[in-house]
């Protein structure tokens, strides 16, 4: 399937439908992806796809306005396209989207513990929630006919462990948060890797006025993270890159998942469902739930 | 204290010794509440007018509309030591704005739940509906949320050392 | 002084220590990695092959320290937070980490020298000392400095970001340390190197034997050889500031902060205003707003400026103000950088031939 | 060991309204003995920090020789210059400094001096022209070109007057747009120095201005015959610590807080201009 990738890669630039084509390339290690950016025909033989890609690449679409781009995304990727598109953050017309079909990635922490052929290797945590493998939106798939997956099975109840946790006592959620965040460096990777935080300006940045502490103190931190959560409600379409970027190991993930739930139960809404769909927080019901309304 | 001796806190472990409040069995929580200027604010407003009687644990930032309350405003209050925080709107249907409170509701929806997940107690946060004319109302409202929030206790997570 | 002393012993001794000493060393935590914290119970003490993820840096330049308590407006009285004294032991430290102490020494802690202060002569025109860069010492990161013996770890098993011996760092080297531990079969080698060190650890063990040292010498040649990655540095990157080689790099750079806050000898911070307390906090060249003017202009507008600034400051500014390269090789910015970018990679494909 | 951050307590003793946004603020040390012992020299700069908001940047406006008050000028433009404009007599503000090198008075000396500002930029210009002012032997001819957007942003106006009637010395004011009943020159600054043709001979042209304007007013400089050694400029860079520690405000290898902020052309073009 690279040769087909890297075809068409080399088609889409030849005919100048695209200026630049976002993919991956083998990183310098020889194991582990990294992204590229292709804009010559012969660079495009360093094209690849397997379950080592897992970096959400649309996070660099925001890198190149007004230019077309190629990019090649696979299912969790388009979502968060998608959300991109629904914003007026993205032209339609600007980015061609160059679907691969997927049936799990590799999760990377596992890279440094010596292990590397895919057999050994764990499938990343977000590959277990995640139903279908090829993208809903694309100008052309690549599908992956040659290579018979093991691919992960979606789990039975994705907010098993968000329900387990939830069922906890107060002081032992609040204990669990404040520790896991004591860790937090505040070097901000969580938001400069996600696709969906590109303000300009991010409220952690402001000064007039300073919204919470800047410091990597309990306040700062735990509103730092929590209003990166609460500005990723019905957007964040579950891509893990926070997570995985997370140096200090704070389960990014589970705070999304939390919101993702309950936008689920609340307003039956799910990030990234289509293009035409509303953003949540700019939208409302009638007879949206109020019963904490007093 | 002497001047140049301030106990210096290092960052790694800056969570102990905060609580610097009162005790709690003469605690009298702080509230922040957020008023709508035209259904809560006025409802306040008359409730001081009629001469209702209720507790002055709230302090009264007056907003545009409950739809003008961000989260952060919020979260800034807890994170400061603030023992309890209030949105008050219009009701649904009486929005000066039409829709104001509509995405509030959304809004903040979202943000109790997961203010409760990471372990910050639901009674810190409230949201209500008062109109204009319901002065008894609100001061009804203040005297329960102050009985709440003398419940839960103290703010003492954060805020302290400050 | 070269001494062998048992694992036990070397627990107890660190026991007896905490009484009179803060112990700092690297802890596991189970599923998230290796983190110096201070040390209560010394069975949590890890002394593995494992690197720490954040460096010792932390607690010498802190990611926020409280510099000064401002009073109630007009009121009188501006306090300054006096430094903590409890003494400290650093227990585990990496010989990269240890030097990466040593050359924040000369930015925070210069040599106090007047005629280095560049105001002391009035009307001395540009410079009045040959050297640029900082000449003010910080009571904060000195005081750090002196209440803390660092007790460093040989490195047993570099791992494939390391690269310490391509910038003059041995996976043994003492620069920086008190006292250096070798693992040894059933304890540690320990190498007293300073009157501080000998202090806490003089009177333990017993003499290695000549068998054992020469062990132990065979062992620490070939401990270089382990590491993979070797990089060649530049004496000067002058050549290639303008080289678009920086667009190109920089390209997949997310403009996060984890080089420059998990680097042992980054140090750019950022001082904050915040409740009537000035704080000095981690900052990185990596970010926008870093050198974001408040009338919006922005020296280094894009991440092509930003990435090259920290690559010439490591590798180029550093060495002409203080002869050394501001890199000590212990990969990781390169272990933790979420596109992995590989600073060791691009500093050595640097295409130094090409002129301006 | 001494606290490098601990700023000396100042007073606000008066606030000048010099343009719509920038306001000139005297400052009166708390303490005689810091009084005493506070020495600087033109081109040099103070860390000016308004308790609770932080701190920022400011070179001295007035000259040391007649420096009964500190005096800085600060355009309302970020957290702390908003602050400082909220001010008023009698509050109380932070200083530490001076930082940095200020102008090379020595070599100054002997010196036909062309001045050339844009708009604030005036502000360390006008310590150093005061400065020459009152050794008035030690310089030759003083020549001031001053430009802002509009006359309303034209600074230290009660000042003209005086540096009009000194020796030798002319004040060239000029405006980026014609106005009505505006009778000196229009043009942004690098045109008007053409116009002007200051003389090169045995001369140093000293600017400091927006960066656009020193970009542009380079050039011109060196065609109309300065050389690289005998044009120099004050930089401005975002700044935190003013120690040569932060790590924001380097050139190259140079820290425009301790190296800086006065640097020569052939300085800055031997680094390449490297920000």
């Amino acid at each position: 399937m690279n040769v087909e990738l890297r075809k068409k890669a080399k088609e889409l630039l030849k005919t100048k439908q695209v200026e630049m084509i976002i993919g991956y390339q083998r990183g310098p290690d020889g194991i582990s992806a990294t992204p590229v950016f292709i804009t010559r025909e012969e660079e495009a033989e360093n094209l690849i796809w397997d379950v080592y890609c897992v970096y959400n690449l649309s996070n660099y679409l925001k890198d190149f306005p007004g230019k077309k781009i190629g990019i090649i995304a696979k299912e969790c990727d388009v979502r968060s396209i998608i959300v991109l598109l629904q914003e007026n953050q993205l032209k339609r017309d600007d980015i061609f989207i160059i679907g691969v079909e997927c049936s799990g990635v590799i999760a990377e922490h596992t890279l440094a513990s010596g292990k590397e052929s895919p057999g050994e290797l764990d499938f990343d945590e977000k590959c277990k929630a995640c139903r279908p493998s090829t993208p809903r939106l694309y100008d052309y798939l690549v599908s992956q006919k040659d290579q018979k997956d093991k691919g992960v099975l979606p789990e039975e109840n994705p907010y098993q462990d968000i329900r387990k946790f939830e069922a906890k006592s107060i002081e032992e959620r609040f204990k669990f948060w404040q520790e896991e965040f004591s860790r937090c460096i505040r070097c901000y990777a969580c938001r400069q890797i996600c696709p969906m935080c590109y303000c300009p300006r991010c409220v952690a940045d402001q000064t007039m006025p300073t919204w919470f502490s800047r410091a990597p103190d309990l306040e700062g931190n735990l509103a730092w993270n929590v209003i990166r959560a609460f500005h990723l409600a019905g957007r964040c379409i579950d891509c893990g890159e926070c997570e995985r970027a997370c140096p200090v190991g704070i389960p990014l993930r589970e705070v999304n998942k939390k919101i993702e739930k309950d936008i689920k139960e609340l307003f039956d809404y799910e990030a990234g469902a289509g293009v035409d769909q509303k953003p949540l927080l700019s939208c409302f019901d009638q007879n949206d739930p109020e019963d904490f309304i007093r | 204290m002497n001047k140049s001796q301030i106990p210096d806190h290092s960052p790694q472990k800056n969570s102990g010794d905060r609580n610097l409040k009162a005790p709690i069995k003469d605690f009298e929580p702080k509230i922040v509440g957020f008023l709508c200027n035209w259904c809560s604010y006025a409802g306040a407003d008359l409730a001081g007018t009629s001469r209702i009687k209720y507790p002055p644990n709230i302090r009264v930032i007056r907003v545009p509309c409950s739809g003008r309350v961000n989260p952060l405003f919020v979260l800034n209050c807890l994170m400061n030591g603030v023992d309890g925080v209030l949105v008050s709107g219009c009701h649904i249907g009486d929005c000066h704005y039409s829709e104001g409170n509509f995405y509030a509701r959304r809004r903040f929806a979202i943000l109790k739940r997961l203010l409760e997940y990471i372990g910050i107690d639901p009674r810190r946060f409230q949201m209500a509906w008062v109109s204009a004319a319901e002065g008894e109302r609100w001061a009804k409202l203040v005297g329960e949320l102050v009985e709440e929030i003398k419940e839960a206790g103290p703010n003492e997570h954060f805020g302290g050392n400050r | 002084m070269l001494k062998s002393i048992t694992k036990e012993d070397f627990f107890t001794r660190v026991g007896e220590l905490s009484n009179d000493f803060e112990i700092i060393g690297p802890m596991e935590l189970p599923l998230k990695g290796i983190f110096y914290q201070s040390i209560l119970n010394t069975e949590d003490l890890y002394l593995g092959d494992g690197f720490a993820i954040e460096p010792i840096k932390k607690f010498f330049l802190e990611p926020s320290t409280r510099l000064l308590r401002y009073p109630w407006k007009n009121e009188p009285g501006v306090e300054s937070f006096s430094p903590p004294e409890r003494e400290r032991i650093a227990i585990g430290v990496r010989p990269c980490e240890a030097k990466g102490l040593v050359l924040l020494d000369s930015v925070f802690d210069p040599p106090a020298s007047s005629d280095l202060i560049p105001n002391s002569a009035p009307g001395a025109g540009k410079k009045s000392s040959n050297r640029a860069g900082s000449t003010y010492q910080d009571a904060f990161y000195t005081n750090n400095r002196k209440r803390t013996i660092i007790v460093g770890l040989a490195c047993g098993r570099p791992d494939r970001c390391c690269f310490c011996t391509s910038l003059g760092v041995s996976p043994a080297g003492t620069t920086g340390m008190d006292v250096l531990l070798f693992e040894i079969e059933g304890g540690f080698a320990i190498e007293i190197i300073t009157d501080r060190g000998k202090g806490i650890f003089g009177a333990l063990g017993k003499e290695l034997s000549e068998e054992e040292k020469k062990l132990l010498t065979s062992v620490n040649n070939k401990r270089e050889d382990l590491l993979e990655k070797k990089i060649r540095v530049p004496e000067s990157m002058d050549t290639i500031f303008t080289s678009d080689y920086w667009d190109k790099v920089s390209r997949s750079c997310i403009s996060c902060g984890i080089c420059t806050y998990l680097c042992p000898t980054c140090h750019c911070f950022d001082l904050i205003d915040e409740r009537r307390i000035k704080l000095r906090c981690y900052d990185g060249c990596s970010f926008p707003h870093f050198t974001l003017h408040a009338s919006g202009e922005n020296p280094r507008p894009t991440k092509k400026e930003r990435y090259r600034q920290r690559v010439f400051h490591k590798f180029d500014y550093f060495k002409i103000n203080f002869g050394e390269n501001l890199c000590v090789g212990c990969g990781r910015c390169i272990r933790f950088c979420p596109v992995k970018i590989d600073i060791g990679d691009i500093v050595d494909k640097a295409p130094l031939s090409k002129k301006r | 060991m001494k606290n490098i951050y601990l700023p000396h307590v100042v007073e606000i003793v008066d606030v000048q309204e010099e343009t719509p946004d920038v306001k000139t603020f005297k400052l009166k040390f708390r303490d005689n003995v810091v009084e005493e012992s506070f020495d600087y020299r033109p081109g040099q700069f103070v860390e000016l920090s308004v308790f609770g908001e932080g701190e920022a940047p400011f070179c001295f406006s007035n000259s040391p020789t007649r420096r009964n008050v500190i005096e800085c000028s600060v355009k309302r433009m970020g957290q702390v210059t908003e602050a400082l404009h909220e001010m008023d007599t009698g509050d109380t503000v932070g200083i530490r400094g001076p930082y940095g090198n200020g102008f090379p008075l020595e070599d100054l000396k002997g010196k036909n001096l062309l001045f050339v500002a844009g708009g604030i930029g005036l502000a360390p210009l006008r310590s150093l022209i005061n400065y020459c002012l009152d050794n008035r032997k030690d310089y030759k001819t003083l020549t001031i070109v001053n430009g802002a957007r509009t006359s309303k942003d034209l600074m230290y106006r009660n000042e003209y007057p005086v540096w009009e009637k000194a020796k030798d010395t002319s004040l060239h004011l000029t405006v980026d747009c014609q106005e009505e009943n505006w009778t000196c020159m229009v043009g942004v600054v690098p045109k008007v120095l053409e116009q002007i043709k200051p003389t090169c001979g045995n001369s140093v042209a000293i600017v400091c201005g927006p960066p656009i304007m020193i970009k542009f007013t380079m050039p011109t400089l060196l065609k109309l015959g300065f050389c690289e050694d005998a044009i120099i400029t004050t930089l401005e860079m975002k700044m935190k610590c003013g120690l040569g520690q932060c790590g924001r405000c380097n050139i190259g290898h140079l820290y425009v807080c301790k190296d800086g902020p006065v640097f020569s052309y052939s300085q800055l073009k031997d680094k390449n201009f490297q920000f």
